[in-house]
């Protein structure tokens, strides 16, 4: 079975109609109301410009958009996340009857969490590295509900079990850095969902999610909007999770809305030529991947070997003797690398790609197995003896946020390579640090930004143009597209073919999003558990998959059509039932 | 763990080993003979100096008294030179050449009292700091922080013998609130003991809150400007809850090694506070031991100091990794 | 007119750490507090400077005994109020001496802050490398380094200090001595708080890309986790000042110091602890000049760190 | 204790027949050293141990310069010297008891001083070893055979009898017979070294409780009473005596006089500059200030046989270069000494005789000394090391020091300084390999007479090459030996001193050392304290006439 795009027409309406909204009234007072919000950072950028729009009652609003257009800058000023960083607000925020300014903190607090909650786009800093994950959520919720701390722990465990984490209760005592990136994010919903909000304001929840997973959650929120009637406001850049899951859309470019409407009728008869060219640059999973980007030639010899490696990390408070437990992340994987060649990899959120990746480029040391690049074993190399390799071996990170230090600006951050590489000329360097900013897409006079001045999908952009400015041979990137819109993401792909011809450059590409998979790699891997499941040419996975899970993955595929998605999760449901 | 607890413990024994081997050393090249201290103030007959040094074990070479004091560590020794042979039990220290007490009760005769001491000091000077810290970063750059820190670095600058002349002046003698402190043990009676440590506590912590109101301070705005932060904001947790709950734990992580470092220092390093306010501890003993050049004693104190410092940096060390997790024990 | 020199700046190629360097000092300037707290220090330093000069235009020098101005009877304490403050004499006289407490001031400056100052860069430098190199280094350096910290801290300075004094040639320059002293002995702390720092930081992403990026080592050490614990070790760095400053009136009375009769607050402080009922003056001088170099080395030290903080509101106002 | 009466008692007159009772404190920086007779190293039996221990005589609890006398204690007089007093005959009183209610005999007294020959028990003067026909080599009573057991020089024909036998005459003999090496020992009781454990008490006191460098409470001896000891009052019960404070915090104490604080007095902590300065303000205090004059000198010391200073016009220069005021201002003022220019202190049981022979004035004759200086070939001025040692506020301190270095720096003579630590300062001045060019030293009597304060510092035949060599200066003048000889011999206290007297005045015309300055000494008492006189002995109030009723 083949996922299956939707590209039948949509329904044809060219008007603006009231959105039918599950669960909601009509008539009521609007939830969330914005006007004429605009938002300046200092330095002089106008990062929202004049955005108003109402959210009523248990309806659901997506904003989709280019990187860098005002969605977060939006969806923060809603909870009033802006104070304090030296951002300028004007316009009116009222929600759930309160009106969002600086003026009683209190009243704001009250307001935060309880009557609107928000999931973050980064999920991986958003949590406190402190604290075990159960707790965070434990605590907020004891917070709001007034809820014994026996039950605030069972609350936790509960919605991490909700959003899918495995052994909920065992995890819901481990801090952070031993979640995964998706389950990261999941839990960040978890806090959310704990606490059965008002106004649910969600920025890119599921970047880092498989399809299946991703799947689950919007399910999740579905059946969330159905029983308590929350409204949901959900950021994302994946028109198909817009799809599926809002009623009403609203289109942002530089700061402002260029289009809004229905989701049927935005997505089948865009009004604006951006919406037009980002329908258009949706890649499609039933596609056969172009060309331009996989050349096809004869396999090669490998670059890079994996022979049965595996990472098993220790995981428990680890004080207590004996009491060592160990978790095996990735367990047991052989796999080649073919020189010039594109891997895509695909698996369940959690499934050690992130792992798998790292020990690719030797930033974990594997515990056991072998990691051969160009025919020299590196995976017990000291950081000396990997020097020399170190060039050649580059990785774009699954959290852009954390891979970039934030005291030091970007342009320094891209320029690294380049100074360790020994070139000391600043002009040279400069000129070749402005030259990749501008080809990932990014303004070359922010140089001297620093990280936190960054979207989302910026940031990312800077992990890519400091994973490549240096020409290395390999380069595993690490979901590298997840939070650009799709035509930035094309462009990024385009990027990437370029750099394949022109210097003979190895990828390694670990997506959740198969259709952007598809589109780039040659061989797909997917792994399920800490396993290698499947490995095979591209269009062999997409069209013939041998493994049960692959089928399942491909069968979650997120459509563009609104009733295809609403059939497909009436089916999930009844499945579940 | 338990490797780790080994690979520490050896660690620390090689460490107390360099370090009384160092104090032998040192002890050497020492001007003025101990010998001389022990035999009287003005004139000793030579053949007198010189059966002292015999007793003393002071005629042999140095490294062979190191090794005699090894051993006597490890299996206990005899000490033959004076009237009456007399065998110290295995962890021997040896004897003071001064009072011809064994150096072990007399550092478990000390112990208590400096222990006394910094431990209450310590508590007093890390709430004291701490607090201060958490109200000057919430009120960064108002008055309220300008008067933490003047304050604060006020009470750092003066000398620590002052503060407590000006306690001992404004409490026991002005308002005679208190009676003039002296060592009581805690075992005897647990309020006079308490009684009589305030000042001194007070003392300590006026000129050691400084450090951890700064740090506190720094380390909490650093930690404050952290993405996850935000996220708690966000769920409508109040800035104090913020503070205390997530800024809190991320900032006294810096604070931990600090302190463990004065909180062991000052085990034998509280001289002056000791000698004002007339608690025998440690650092008088050290010092008058210094002073006279009194070698068995000086190795003894140096030792319990080596051995409390490692003990402490050890637990900073497991500490730290259990506040963050993130940091393996290695 | 800010804006404009950060237009001219951001297409003109910058050396490296250069532009920080300028934009850290934009910032810098734009913190009152810091640069009230940069002029203090600066203007101990000129005064420590001038010192000769300042005295010349007092009349007076550091070691005269002055008898006539004492109150033999009352144990030598200033005769008239202030302690002997007097048209001669600006800040009084030394009790037990006479001597011309401006003039030692003044010269006492010097020495405290020249032997501090030098002594707690050295502390920085042997801190920080030796914990970094313990926190980002191996499992065999980290033992080694860590025991090292932890045999320094439990080393009896005060043996030793008395042993130099008997081994070291009174030739030898004593300030070099000092410093030397105190630098061994105080760097610890600065080398437990910049472990403990690495050993957190390191595990982070950032980390982790600059050394994909080919850091390692020092370099990784500088760029990465350096400006990370920048924050803790100013702070720290701030209260070291005064710490060395008393901490070399310790050793100057040992006799491992400055030998009499050249001052140093520290001395001069720690020899009027007792005076503060009989002369208060003799104990203000030296103490409110020791409060005044840490309140203005914090000051400014707060400024720094907000300065090099990118998300402080300082540095991003830059551009306005 | 007191009461309501207790405050009008305090303003009655001190009277002895009604001064027992009470308890009284004595807080105190150091603890005793020793609680063994044999090791206890004091002028005239100190202040605590003579609570414990009798001696053969004592010093006469007086004011003033009567408490200069030596009297008997144990004995009936102050000894029968014969054989050109190189024998000395005491008998005991009758009725003497231990605090275990055994009676004291002769042999005790002898034993105790055997038993201090004991290379174990180290700690006491000198002198027995040195004036005992014999006594050179013997080393005390544990070892050796039955022969070398005994001290053949001391003999007791019977219990209450005791001769000593000295290998010269000793008319000082008297004073030495003060020292806690004349205290009854018990032999029975004896266990060496750890008889400090449980010292058998003669005195009026015994040890109730003793806890080192704590406390040390004393209680009544019940077989001690006024008729067998003429000169201890012993008033209190109690007392109790505190060691480990701090000197700042003792004073602070007396003054304030809070609680028990009121019955409470010191032995070894005077009032320091920075107190002087606060007490004219509170004349109430000053009324509770003990002054003593014990005899102490401080003086500038160089070898006399080394250039520049074997010549007698360059150590002219000296003393006519300093500058006595300054020093005596660098030590806390005109409360706390006076100027010296003669080496005995101005007392008359010294035998002290004033001269002047190189008048500095109050601060020196730089003029004067630069043409000495001149004279002596150094035109230029010369330059010098001064040694001091590292504590503040000591004699030897750097404050003293720098007083000297400025003085000197006027009369174009340049002083560097070299730091000692003070535990070996005394070592490295008193070995003649390891003396200093110049240093600040001082020096005080065993016991107050001419004698123990010159013979050290000028007797060149005490000159010791190996260290612990007082003779600082080198002088070896046969013609001051022979007249200290003679003086020694001298058995009348009155004519001794006047003969000490005289030598001082001849040998000061060689400035074989720079006079600076007489110690004086201030101690405060508490405000329930009655009868704390001072004498020139001891320089302090006497615990044993003290009284808190
Ligand atoms: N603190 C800041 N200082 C200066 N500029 C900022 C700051 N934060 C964001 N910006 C800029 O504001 C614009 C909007 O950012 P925002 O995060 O809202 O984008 P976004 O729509 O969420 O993008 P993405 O999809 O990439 O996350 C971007 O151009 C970004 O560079
Ligand atoms: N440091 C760690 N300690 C313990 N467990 C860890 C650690 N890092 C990862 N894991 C666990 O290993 C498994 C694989 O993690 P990994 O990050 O490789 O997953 P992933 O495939 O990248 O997932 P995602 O798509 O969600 O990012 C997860 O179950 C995770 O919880
Ligand atoms: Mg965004
Ligand atoms: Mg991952």
């Amino acid at each position: 079975m083949t996922g299956r795009l939707a590209r039948e027409p949509f329904d044809e309406n060219g008007t603006r109609v009231p959105a039918p909204r599950p669960g909601g009234h009509a008539g009521d007072e609007p939830i969330v109301a914005v006007d004429e919000l605009t938002v300046t950072f200092p330095g002089g950028t106008r990062a929202v410009d004049g955005v108003s729009f109402d959210l009523a009652p248990g309806a659901s609003l997506g904003i989709v958009g280019e990187s860098g257009s005002g969605k977060s800058a939006t969806a923060l000023a809603l909870l009033g996340l802006h104070h304090g960083t030296g951002a300028r607000l004007t316009g009116r925020i009222e929600v759930a009857g309160t009106v969002v300014d600086d003026g009683d903190p209190e009243r704001l607090r009250r307001l935060r969490g309880a009557t609107a909650a928000m999931v973050f786009q980064d999920p991986m800093s958003a949590l406190d590295p402190y604290f075990s994950v159960g707790s965070q959520i434990a605590e907020v919720y004891r917070l709001h509900t007034g809820a014994s701390r026996r039950e605030a722990w069972s609350r936790a465990v509960e919605v991490l079990d909700h959003v899918g984490i495995p052994h909920a209760a065992r995890r819901a005592a481990e801090p952070p850095h031993q979640f995964s990136g998706g389950q990261r994010q999941r839990a960040l919903i978890a806090m959310a969902l704990a606490l059965r909000p008002k106004v649910l304001i969600a920025d890119e929840p599921t970047t880092a999610l498989d399809v299946t997973v991703q799947a689950q959650i919007l399910d999740l929120l579905h059946g969330l909007r159905e029983e308590t009637g929350m409204a949901l406001l959900l950021v994302t850049h994946d028109l198909g999770v817009i799809a599926g899951t809002v009623d009403e859309v609203l289109v942002m470019q530089r700061g402002r809305i260029v289009e809004r409407g229905a989701v049927r009728q935005v997505l089948s008869a865009p009004g604006h030529d951006y919406t037009r060219d980002l329908l258009s640059a949706v890649p499609r999973v039933d596609a056969p991947r172009q060309r331009a980007l996989a050349d096809g030639a004869a396999p090669t010899e490998p670059l890079v070997r994996l022979v049965e490696v595996r990472q098993d990390f220790p995981v428990g408070r680890g004080l207590v003797p004996g009491r060592h437990r160990t978790v095996a992340a990735v367990d047991g994987v052989s796999l080649d690398v073919r020189r010039g060649e594109v891997l895509g990899v695909v698996g369940e959120s959690g499934s050690g790609k992130t792992t798998l990746a790292r020990m690719m480029v030797r930033l974990l040391r594997p515990t056991g197995g072998r990691v051969e690049f160009d025919g020299t074993e590196i995976g017990g190399l000291s950081d000396r003896r990997l020097a020399p390799f170190r060039r050649d071996l580059q990785m774009v990170f699954q959290d852009p946020i954390s891979a970039l230090n934030p005291r030091r600006s970007v342009g320094e951050s891209i320029a690294d390579p380049l100074r360790t590489a020994g070139i000391r000329d600043d002009t040279t360097i400069r000129s070749t640090v402005r030259e990749w900013l501008a080809r990932v897409g990014l303004d070359p006079d922010r140089y001297d930004a620093y990280p936190h001045e960054f979207s989302g999908g910026q940031r990312q952009r800077v992990g890519i143009a400091r994973a490549l400015v240096r020409s290395p041979k390999l380069v595993v990137c690490d979901e590298p597209v997840s939070a650009l819109d799709v035509s930035t993401q094309a462009q990024i792909i385009d990027l990437l073919a370029q750099l394949r011809t022109e210097l003979d450059l190895t990828v390694v590409f670990v997506a959740h999003d198969l259709a952007v998979v598809r589109q780039v790699s040659d061989r797909v891997a997917v792994m399920h558990g800490g396993r290698l499941v499947e490995l095979a040419d591209a269009d062999t996975v997409y069209t013939d998959p041998r493994h049960d899970y692959t089928r399942s993955l491909l069968a979650a595929v997120p459509v563009l059509d609104p009733d295809l998605a609403a059939e497909r999760r009436a089916e999930r449901l009844a499945l579940v039932r | 763990m338990a490797a780790y607890l080994v690979r520490r413990v050896i660690g620390a024994l090689v460490v107390l080993l360099v370090l009384s081997a160092a104090v032998y050393v040192i002890f050497y090249a020492l001007p003025g003979n101990p010998a001389q201290l022990v035999c009287g103030p003005k004139t000793c007959q030579a053949d007198q100096l010189h059966r002292i040094e015999t007793e003393l074990g002071l005629d042999q070479p140095i490294y062979l008294q190191y090794w005699h004091f090894l051993v006597g560590i490890v299996a206990g020794r005899t000490f033959s030179g004076g009237p009456t042979a007399i065998h110290c039990a295995a962890p021997c220290l040896g004897y003071s050449y001064q009072t011809g007490e064994p150096v072990t009760s007399l550092l478990l005769d000390r112990l208590p009292v400096s222990a006394s001491l910094v431990v209450g000091g310590f508590v007093i000077w890390v709430l004291v700091g701490v607090g201060l810290g958490v109200v000057s970063a919430l009120r960064r750059g108002r008055a309220l922080d300008r008067v933490v820190t003047t304050a604060t670095l006020a009470g750092n600058s003066v000398p620590v013998f002052l503060v407590g002349l000006l306690l001992l002046i404004v409490f026991c003698v002005y308002l005679r609130w208190l009676p003039f402190p002296g060592y009581q043990p805690l075992t005897a009676n647990p309020a006079l003991w308490a009684q009589n440590l305030i000042l001194p506590w007070v003392a300590l912590s006026v000129v050691s809150a400084a450090v951890y109101t700064r740090l506190t301070r720094t380390s909490m705005l650093e930690t404050l400007a952290e993405d996850h932060i935000r996220t708690f904001r966000a769920y409508g947790l109040s800035e104090s809850r913020v503070i205390r709950r997530h800024a809190l734990r991320g900032a006294l992580t810096p604070l931990i090694t600090i302190g463990t470092i004065d909180l062991a220092t000052s085990l034998t390093g509280a001289t002056l506070t000791e000698s004002l306010f007339g608690l025998p501890g440690l650092g008088q003993l050290l010092v008058t031991s210094v002073r006279n050049i009194d070698l068995p004693v000086v190795v003894g104190v140096t030792i319990l100091a080596g051995a409390v410092i490692v003990v402490a940096n050890m637990f900073a060390d497991i500490l730290y990794s259990v506040a963050d997790r993130r940091v393996a024990l290695a | 007119m800010s804006t404009d020199a950060l237009a001219d700046q951001a297409g003109a190629p910058a050396p490296e750490g250069g532009a920080g360097a300028r934009s850290v000092w934009r910032a810098l300037r734009r913190e009152p507090a810091a640069m009230v707290g940069l002029v203090v220090v600066l203007l101990l330093i000129v005064v420590a400077l001038a010192a000769p000069l300042l005295t010349a235009l007092e009349g007076q020098d550091y070691t005269s005994y002055h008898d006539g101005l004492l109150d033999s009877a009352r144990g030598g304490v200033p005769a008239g109020d202030l302690g002997g403050v007097s048209a001669h004499h600006w800040l009084g006289v030394e009790p037990k001496t006479g001597r011309d407490l401006f003039a030692r001031v003044v010269y006492g400056a010097r020495v405290s802050l020249a032997v501090s100052l030098a002594a707690t860069v050295l502390q920085l430098l042997i801190g920080l490398s030796v914990g970094l190199a313990a926190g980002l280094g191996g499992r065999i350096a980290d033992a080694v380094l860590s025991r090292v910290t932890d045999l320094v801290l439990a080393f009896p300075a005060l043996i030793f200090s008395i042993a130099l004094l008997g081994i070291v040639p009174q030739s030898f320059p004593r300030p070099v001595l000092l410093v030397l002293v105190l630098a061994l002995f105080g760097w610890a702390g600065t080398a437990r708080i910049a472990r403990g720092q690495a050993l957190t930081l390191k595990t982070r992403d950032y980390v982790s890309a600059a050394r994909l990026a080919g850091g390692r080592g020092a370099r990784l050490a500088r760029r990465e986790i350096l400006p990370g614990l920048a924050a803790p070790v100013i702070t720290y760095a701030a209260l070291m000042v005064p710490g060395n400053i008393v901490a070399e009136a310790g050793l100057s009375f040992l006799g491992v110091g400055i030998n009499p009769p050249t001052p140093s607050w520290g001395q001069m402080l720690s020899s009027a602890t007792t005076w503060f009922g009989g002369d208060p003056m003799y104990v203000a001088v030296p103490g409110v000049l020791l409060f005044a170099t840490v309140l203005s080395f914090t000051l400014f030290g707060d400024g720094l760190r907000n300065a090099l903080d990118p998300r402080s509101t300082s540095l991003s106002k830059r551009a306005e | 204790a007191c009461g309501t009466t207790g405050g009008g008692s305090s303003t009655t007159a001190f009277d002895p027949k009604t001064c027992q009772g009470g308890t009284l404190e004595v807080l105190n920086q150091r603890d005793i050293t020793h609680l063994d007779p044999a090791r206890i190293y004091t002028s005239g039996g100190g202040n605590i141990p003579s609570l414990l221990f009798r001696t053969l005589t004592t010093r006469n609890r007086a004011a003033g310069a009567a408490g200069a006398k030596v009297v008997p204690d144990l004995a009936t007089d102050l000894g029968t010297p014969s054989d050109n007093a190189k024998t000395w005959t005491y008998h005991l009183r009758s009725g003497l008891k231990y605090a275990d209610g055994s009676a004291i005999t002769s042999e005790d007294i002898k034993y105790g001083i055997e038993r201090s020959f004991s290379p174990d028990l180290p700690g006491g003067a000198a002198y027995l070893r040195d004036w005992l026909v014999g006594a050179k080599n013997y080393a005390g009573p544990y070892k050796g055979d039955a022969k070398t057991r005994e001290l053949a020089a001391i003999e007791t024909p019977d219990t209450k009898t005791i001769v000593f036998h000295l290998n010269s005459p000793h008319g000082d003999f008297p004073y030495l017979a003060t020292a806690t090496q004349f205290a009854p020992v018990p032999k029975a009781k004896d266990d060496g070294v750890d008889y400090e454990k449980h010292p058998v008490s003669s005195g009026p006191y015994q040890i109730e409780t003793y806890q080192k460098n704590k406390k040390l409470v004393l209680t009544r001896n019940k077989y001690w009473s006024r008729g067998v000891d003429p000169q201890r009052l012993a008033c209190p019960d109690t007392i109790d005596i505190t060691s480990g404070l701090n000197p700042d915090v003792i004073n602070q104490r007396l003054a304030a006089g809070s609680g028990n604080d009121a019955n409470a007095v010191t032995t070894d902590t005077d009032l320091g500059p920075a107190q002087l300065a606060q007490l004219q303000s509170n004349p109430e205090l000053a009324k509770r200030v003990a002054k003593g004059n014990f005899p102490y000198t401080y003086y500038l010391t160089y070898d006399t046989t080394k250039a520049p200073f074997d010549k007698l016009k360059v150590r002219e220069a000296f003393s006519y270069a300093v500058n006595r005021n300054s020093v005596i201002n660098a030590i806390g003022g005109s409360s706390l000494g006076y100027p010296a220019t003669t080496f005995l202190p101005a007392q008359k049981s010294m035998g002290y005789q004033p001269y002047d022979y190189f008048p500095a004035g109050k601060s020196g004759n730089p003029a004067k000394a630069k043409q000495l200086l001149a004279q002596a070939g150094y035109p230029h001025g010369l330059t010098v090391t001064l040694a001091h040692n590292n504590t503040a506020d000591d004699p030897s301190g750097p404050e003293v020091a720098t007083a000297v270095q400025d003085a000197l720096k006027k009369a174009g003579i340049t002083v560097k300084l070299q730091t000692i630590d003070s535990n070996s300062f005394y070592d490295t001045l008193n070995n003649p390999k390891t003396q200093p060019q110049l240093a600040i030293a001082g020096w005080g009597a065993d016991w107050p007479s001419g004698g123990p304060f010159l013979i050290p510092l000028f007797d060149g035949r005490q000159i010791i090459a190996s260290g612990g060599n007082f003779n600082t200066a080198m002088v070896d003048d046969p013609a001051v030996n022979k007249q200290i000889d003679k003086i020694n011999a001298i058995t009348d206290p009155a004519q001794a001193a006047k003969a000490w007297g005289a030598l001082d005045a001849s040998m000061g015309k060689q400035a074989w050392y720079v006079p600076l300055y007489h110690g004086k000494d201030l101690t405060l008492y508490g405000k329930n304290v009655k009868n704390a006189f001072v004498s020139d002995w001891t320089g302090v109030y006497d615990l044993s006439q003290l009284s808190v009723k």
